[in-house]
């Protein structure tokens, strides 16, 4: 398979801190490809630097073999990437539909002069924007949300506005930063499930995941950092048993147990 | 030690807790577990006086603090580290943690020392990064910050709030472990917990909230075996 | 008692539109020549207010300097129309589009600053514009002015005096509301409030925020800046005097009174206000001191402006404090499910 | 002879640096300290100017008593800011605050000129017009008082808001007030009394700047707080000193620009060096910390 | 203060005295009596009002009785135009007092010019605004007779230097005057060795200041109003000691006050001077002390003056009726001797008036020389 996304060598310093340490990466097409961490390890900020609101101190992130680091956030955007956020960052105030709808941005054309003489590219725009948007919040399962304020829905469902924001740019390429964070193991498991559906669509989706059994049964290539250097990278099973893993992450392994059965 | 009845709280229109009444004596770990917007973190944003509550009482210390100011409820002894971190991003770690001091006056320097030493051998992290600012830390070491900020008031009652969020794993079994410390020093903890076979295993007794309102009651080993918990938050 | 009022006009939405078309349309029948010109400086406000609203309102962006754009667009109306005998007419558009363009200077650094930040920037940029106006003798008139700047003829009829002037008053008001109220319903407009809301997210999903704000600055200074050009003829007379940082102070607090990030919160804002101060001059001396004591009064009752929506980013009260019946069953049956 | 005038214009730059540092000083501790948004400044600075006026109109010029009268006078003012334009809005967006204070402002303008009268106000002579030599370099009595207060206070509140507990709380709450209720801190008072030392050391600053501008008006302090806004701009707003530093340097680049030029260009070289300097370092003097994605 | 008889309403109508009057003539005041320029827009409601009590208590002018309206304009042109087309449209109202500023009179011109109504400004200064229409007068002097003089009779004879450095304050007035002032310093051979403007909000003078004392002049002359006396006093604590003259600011207490000994020495020209010792102005200065509570100034006079010009005007229309037209034509001719000299309009409407030259002894203002110095 391609490769879709590609680090090189990537570095981030902060100051005198080494946050990203020389990471190498491949993502390929249709993976749903884990990346885990103790507190700290530099996952968010690999993050920050595939989506470009960081500049790497080293090395490169390429997207379809085409260099992407150095651009402005919002061009990497443009050229497929979206992503999460890890302390949620939504339009509080706005309707989960606004929401939706501002994540049509990069698809849609209509500007200043179309707005006002509502051309046929704002007709057509908001045609686009209309039918999708509620088709996206179907698909979510979030259309009985619509018309709500997003800042008012439980901690949960604001994890799902913001995964239906993002595909709204319908990306090559999804990071979510700790979706799961905040939801119970059964909402963990229906987001799960949600995933792997996206998946069967054909998206590549990369996740970064403090909970164990989420990774485990939904990734199938997982990358574990500590202290910004890649300490291991594989199948889940390879990565589960790697000592050096289960010392910096799983402890004593009465939670990452729980991953297995 | 902190007795909690027929809370009523509303957000406009929406109604988040429709009466809601529990018990927490002292010594205990009692564990709030309930689905996403079932109402746990209003219940203690409303113990703590945060919020307007509509309706009911919350005695704290056989004192009734329905009314109490926010502050200083903090001094009576009552700690809360609420959801969401809320550190203070443009202090550093260490101003972050002398902030924690402000809710007990009765601390001394030495004293003070000693507490920020012991967290600091909790979670090294901080110490790496005392000088840093809060904000720039990142998801899982600004909780670990909020926990030791908690922490650092020595309180009598500690009110963690998903405490385990973006946490690894091996923080998880820490904290986890920690609670139990805790509370082996005679200290009191009501925990909220999405993790909830976890925090039902190590706690003694258990509410579940739904829709603002508790459904059950019981021993922490009685709601891990219960069907209904376990179907609904325990996950098959 | 705002529902009400919403309710009535959604039923009644074209009654209601032609009344007060003909209300406006046939204002100097009914009001006196002096009391038209207190209508004349609401509408001069409305677009002022207007202008700022689409920077600060719908983008975030503080700004205290929009006397600088206003005085731009008189400057150049006024020196086109004098200096180089252009008609008023023609010159009113090169007058909007270089403030445009000075909007889109401003902005530049106003890409890399929040807050208070940028109000600094905009106050230092005000100034400088009135500086400007007032030293650069040669082209300005530096402090003796400009006079003379002559109302235009309009079908062989000159459109001196209040009474005439409002209409075209009325039409640049009107357009204004027309082209901001399909600008901000669009791409573009969800574009400024997602930068407005926040900025990190909307740049997550691709929004060009420089060129956004770029974009903004310069069509709320444009706005500014045509209210500036019809000013001139107007006044007949302008100098640096009328472009001092007060009147950038005014116009903000017309524009949160009236409710930032809305439609009509200019309009109200700057209705309001000028009332509020013709109407309090039996107390002479103290009308100032009442005025103010309202504005803070008015602050306590609705901070979030008199038609400002309270559930807004802008509202100040906390999100949901007013909510749909509709979304609370909705919430509640969630609530149920899980 | 040049350098002389040179050396004049330096020390001319510098004493009214010193001013501007004086009126920054307590800004950047109610803006960048307690985190409130203030436009009543100026009127502050006049409220401190009128109260030593009658004070020393009273009781002959002693300077104790009008440094407690403008201290107290201005700690009032500062109260019943915060209750009128702040203690509500402490959860709202900053431009309801800033709304209310911009109507205070006007208030407090409008009734001084009633209550006070329009007109000027002499205040000659309070300290007695000497001037020391040091070489090339004449500074007069008054203005070793400003420098010397500015030096002095922006040392104290530097120790204050870094070195103290107090301090420490001072800052927790103007970043996050909910969390600083909960680690037991008492918000509204906390921050009251930042903005009350804040405009305290404002009314100081009036009485000194009416000593040394020898008289007082009810617009006097229009102009002065732009300055002093600037001033603090530049130093991030956020640090007391470098807020001061940020004064000191405005008026050097103002008095040099001056002496190339005219002296009707002044703000030209303040809000133009404001503006390129905050184009280069768009947060001032300080780096901002704590922000990240 | 403000006027403790104005109260609550805007309106001040004077008590008819006897049964002779033929009624009354209403005239509009359009000032700023808040704003930055309050001092001098209530100034200009007391001293109209003291005129108006005056005129009225005397049986009135040719008999009538006047009122004023007194409207504030808040210190912004754009009210004021406003006010003076309200006050236009005011069918009693037979002519108009005000603006204070240049800037606010200009804003008023063309409405004037539209309803033939005269405004009569206390202080408008701007060359251009008399002449804007036939409607427009100014009874503050023309600069073009007055700043010449002052350069060439009282800088170069009277006083007597060889150098001088000049400092002025960038508005319509001050650049006029300047103007001026250097064509009447070059006719009479006087040096100028430093010319130096600043703006109307400055505070620090201190730059300035040093630019002039490098020049090394004999003599400053400052011209400007307000400022007038802080940029004595920071000369003075600058440690300079220049032999200095003012124009513009006129010699009132209130200068005295505000520069204490500073003021020794300080050569002035104005065309009277307002002090309670002065007994020309002394009924005057206690009437409006009364009322204000403040020392009047040169602008105040002015207005007091103005209201008299009206209503010497309205005796000379005589039998005639009244209108507005009819005191528009008889101010034209209209002059006033009145405590300050005499006052009358050139062709274009602007002020001309005599000047003395005044020095500061012990204190006191001291008549250098009276009118007429040439
Ligand atoms: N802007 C910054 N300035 C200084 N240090 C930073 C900055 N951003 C991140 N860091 C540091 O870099 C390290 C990596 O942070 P990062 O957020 O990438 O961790 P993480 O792997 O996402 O951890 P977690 O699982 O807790 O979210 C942390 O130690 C953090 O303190
Ligand atoms: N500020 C608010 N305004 C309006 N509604 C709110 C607000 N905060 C919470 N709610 C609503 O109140 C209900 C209870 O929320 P709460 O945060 O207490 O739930 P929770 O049990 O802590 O959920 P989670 O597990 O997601 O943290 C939810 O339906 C939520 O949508
Ligand atoms: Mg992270
Ligand atoms: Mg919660």
């Amino acid at each position: 398979m391609a490769a879709l996304l590609e680090a090189k060598g990537v570095s981030k310093i902060f100051g005198g801190l080494v946050a990203v340490d020389n990471v190498d990466m491949t993502v390929n097409k249709g993976d749903i490809f884990g990346i885990i961490g103790p507190n700290g390890a530099g996952k968010t900020t690999f993050f920050n630097i595939c989506t470009g609101f960081y500049t790497p101190s080293q090395g490169a992130i390429y997207l379809e073999g085409q260099k992407i680091s150095g651009l402005p956030c919002d061009q990497i955007a443009k050229k497929g990437i979206a992503r999460t956020f890890q302390n949620i960052q939504l339009f509080k105030y706005m309707s989960v539909l606004d929401n939706v709808k501002i994540g049509f941005h990069i698809n849609t054309r209509t500007n200043l002069f179309d707005a006002i003489v509502h051309s046929k590219t704002y007709k057509n725009d908001e045609k686009i924007i209309k039918e999708k948007g509620y088709a996206i919040l179907e698909e979510v399962g979030l259309s009985k949300y619509a018309d709500t304020m997003a800042g008012n829905l439980p901690y949960g469902v604001q994890r799902k506005v913001e995964i239906a924001r993002a595909l709204a740019l319908e990306p090559k390429i999804l990071l979510l930063d700790e979706p799961a964070a905040g939801m119970n193991p059964n909402e963990t498991d229906s987001l799960m499930q949600f995933m792997l559906m996206l998946k069967e669509k054909g998206h590549t989706i990369t996740v970064i995941e403090h909970d164990m059994k989420f990774v485990m049964n939904s990734c199938n290539h997982i990358l574990v950092l500590n202290f910004g250097q890649k300490i291991c990278e594989g199948t889940p099973d390879a990565v589960k048993n790697n000592e050096q893993v289960k010392e910096a992450y799983f402890g004593k392994g009465i939670i990452a147990a729980r991953g297995t059965n | 030690m902190l007795k909690v009845e027929n809370l009523v709280v509303n957000y406009g229109y929406i109604s988040a807790l429709r009466g809601i009444s529990f018990e927490v004596k002292e010594g205990e770990i009692i564990t709030l577990i309930g689905a996403n917007g079932a109402g746990k973190t209003t219940t203690l944003v409303s113990v703590s006086n945060l919020i307007k509550k509509e309706s009911g009482k919350v005695i704290f210390k056989s004192q009734d603090i329905t009314q109490t100011p926010p502050h200083k409820i903090v001094k009576m002894g009552m700690c809360h580290v609420p959801e969401g971190r809320k550190i203070f991003p443009e202090l550093t770690v260490y101003e972050n943690m002398i902030s924690g001091t402000f809710g007990n006056p009765a601390l001394s320097k030495e004293k003070i020392n000693q507490l920020i030493e012991k967290q600091f051998t909790l979670f090294p992290r901080l110490k790496e990064r005392r000088n840093q600012a809060g904000g720039t830390l990142s998801g899982g070491e600004q909780q670990m910050l909020a926990i030791a900020r908690g922490l650092m008031m020595d309180p009598d009652i500690i009110m963690l709030d998903e405490p385990s969020l973006g946490l690894a794993p091996i923080i998880v079994e820490e904290i986890f472990e920690l609670i139990l410390r805790i509370r082996e020093n005679g200290k009191t903890i009501l925990l909220i917990e999405q993790n909830a076979s976890m925090s039902l295993s190590i706690a003694d007794r258990g509410y579940v909230l739904e829709n603002g309102v508790v459904t059950l009651t019981g021993t922490g080993k009685e709601l891990l075996v219960n069907e209904e918990v376990k179907k609904a938050y325990l996950g098959a | 008692m705002m529902d009400k009022l919403k309710g009535f006009y959604v039923k009644n939405k074209i009654p209601v539109w032609v009344v007060l078309m003909v209300l406006l349309v046939t204002m100097p029948l009914y009001v006196s020549a002096g009391n038209m010109r207190i209508v004349c400086r609401i509408m001069l406000y409305i677009i002022l207010a207007g202008g700022l609203n689409v920077i600060s309102g719908y983008c975030g962006q503080l700004c205290f300097g929009i006397a600088g754009f206003y005085c731009v667009g008189s400057y150049v109306q006024a020196i086109l129309m004098k200096t180089y005998n252009v008609s008023y007419w023609l010159a009113l558009l090169p007058s909007g589009i270089v403030a445009a363009l000075i909007g889109a200077v401003v902005a530049l650094p106003a890409l890399r600053m929040k807050g208070i930040f940028l109000g600094m920037i905009t106050i230092g940029f005000s100034e400088l514009m009135r500086l400007i106006a007032l030293n650069w003798t040669p082209v300005t008139g530096g402090a003796m002015g400009f006079k003379g700047i002559m109302a235009p003829t309009f079908f062989g009829i000159k459109m001196g005096g209040a009474s005439k002037y409002y209409y075209i008053f009325l039409f640049v008001v009107i357009a204004y509301m027309f082209c901001t109220n399909r600008v901000i319903k669009s791409r573009v407009g969800r574009a400024w409030m997602s930068i407005r809301e926040d900025e990190l997210a909307a740049r997550s999903l691709g929004v060009d925020a420089k060129k956004y704000k770029i974009l903004n600055f310069m069509y709320g200074s444009f706005w500014a800046g045509i209210a500036g050009a019809i000013f001139v003829a107007y006044s007949t007379y302008v100098d640096s005097t009328y472009f001092t940082l007060d009147e950038g102070f005014n116009v903000l607090g017309m524009l949160i009174i009236g409710g930032q990030g809305t439609l009509v919160g200019p309009i109200v804002g700057s209705f309001v206000a000028q009332v509020l101060t013709e109407s309090l001059r039996f107390i002479n001396v103290w009308r100032y001191v009442v005025y103010a004591a309202l504005i803070i009064l008015m602050m306590w009752v609705r901070p979030q402006g008199l038609i400002g929506a309270s559930g807004s980013i802008l509202a100040g009260s906390k999100a949901g404090k007013k909510k749909t019946k509709k979304a609370e069953k909705i919430v509640k049956s969630e609530g149920k499910e899980a | 002879m040049l350098s002389q005038y040179i050396i004049s214009q330096v020390v001319n730059g510098l004493c009214q640096g010193f001013i501007y540092a004086l009126i920054a000083l307590g800004f950047a501790v109610i803006v960048g300290i307690v985190g409130l948004a203030t436009f009543t400044h100026g009127e502050i600075i006049m409220i401190g100017a009128y109260a030593s006026y009658y004070i020393f109109l009273a009781c002959g010029h002693n300077l104790i008593l009008g440094l407690l009268a403008s201290f107290s006078a201005s700690w009032i003012v500062g109260i019943i800011i915060y209750k009128l334009c702040y203690e509500r809005f402490l959860e709202a967006p900053e431009h309801i605050s800033l709304i209310c204070t911009i109507g205070f402002s006007m208030l407090l303008k409008n009734l001084a000129q009633i209550v006070f009268g329009a007109e000027k106000k002499p205040m000659l002579n309070v300290i007695e017009n000497q001037i020391y030599k040091f070489g090339p370099v004449e500074i007069s009595k008054v203005q070793f008082v400003i420098m010397g207060t500015v030096i002095v206070l922006s040392t104290t509140m530097m120790i204050i808001f870094n070195k103290t507990k107090w301090g420490i709380a001072l800052r927790s709450v103007s970043q996050n007030r909910e969390a600083a209720a909960l680690v037991g801190i008492n918000v509204k008072q906390t921050s009251m009394i930042g903005n009350c030392i804040g405009c305290a050391m404002a009314g100081v600053a009036g009485m000194l700047i009416g000593i040394y501008y020898q008289s007082i008006s009810p617009t006097m302090g229009a102009t002065l707080s732009m300055k002093a806004f600037s001033a603090a701009t530049l130093g991030g707003l956020t640090s007391v000193p470098l807020s001061s530093l940020g004064g000191v340097v405005l008026g050097l680049i103002e008095n040099l620009g001056i002496s190339i030029s005219t002296a009707s260009f002044r703000d030209v070289f303040s809000f133009g060096f404001l503006i390129i300097m905050l184009i280069f370092k768009p947060t001032g003097f300080v780096k901002r910390k704590g922000a990240r994605p | 203060g403000s006027t403790s008889e104005s109260g609550n309403s805007a309106t001040e109508t004077t008590a008819v005295v006897d049964g002779t009057s033929k009624g009354t003539i209403k005239l509009g005041l359009v000032a700023p009596l808040t704003g930055v320029h309050a001092e001098y827009g209530q100034g200009f409601q007391a001293a109209t009002k003291i005129a108006a009590d005056e005129i009225n208590a005397a049986g009135g002018a040719n008999g009538y009785q006047l009122e004023i309206e007194v409207k504030d304009s808040a210190a912004d042109p754009k009210t004021s135009a406003d006010i003076v087309t309200q006050f236009c449209e005011d069918k009693d109202i037979k002519a108009i007092i005000g603006d204070f500023t240049s800037s606010a009179c200009m804003a008023d011109a063309p409405i004037v010019d539209q309803y033939q109504t005269v405004l009569l400004s206390p202080t408008a200064s701007n060359p251009d605004y008399a002449p804007m229409s036939e409607y427009c007068f100014s009874v503050m002097y023309n600069q073009s007779n007055m700043a010449p003089w002052v350069g060439k009779s009282v800088i170069g004879k009277y006083m007597g230097v060889k150098s001088v450095a000049v400092m002025y304050l960038n508005t319509d007035w001050g650049i006029s005057t300047n103007e001026y002032l250097l064509k009447g310093l070059e006719e009479a051979g006087v040096e100028v060795l430093a010319d130096e403007t600043y703006e109307e909000n400055e505070t620090d003078f201190s730059s300035v200041i040093a630019k002039l004392k490098a020049s090394n002049a004999e003599a400053v002359c400052i011209l400007d109003q307000g400022n007038v006396p802080t940029i004595i006093n920071q000369i003075k604590s600058s440690g300079w000691n220049p032999l200095l003259v003012t124009q513009g600011p006129g010699a009132s207490q209130q200068l005295l006050n505000l520069c204490g000994e500073n003021a020794e020495d300080l050569i002035i020209t104005d065309s009277s001077y307002i002090t309670e010792d002065n007994p020309a102005t002394k009924d005057f200065y206690q009437k409006f002390y009364a009322i204000n509570q403040c020392a009047p100034t040169d602008h105040s006079l002015c207005a007091y003056n103005t209201v008299q010009m009206l209503a010497k005007a309205i005796v000379s229309i005589g039998d005639g009726e009244v209108t507005r037209e009819s005191i528009k034509d008889a101010l034209k001719t209209t002059s006033y001797d009145g405590m300050a000299g005499t006052v009358q309009f050139d062709e274009n409407g602007g002020g001309v008036r005599q000047f003395l030259i005044l020095g500061v002894e012990d204190g006191k203002y001291v008549v250098k020389e009276d009118y007429g110095f040439e």
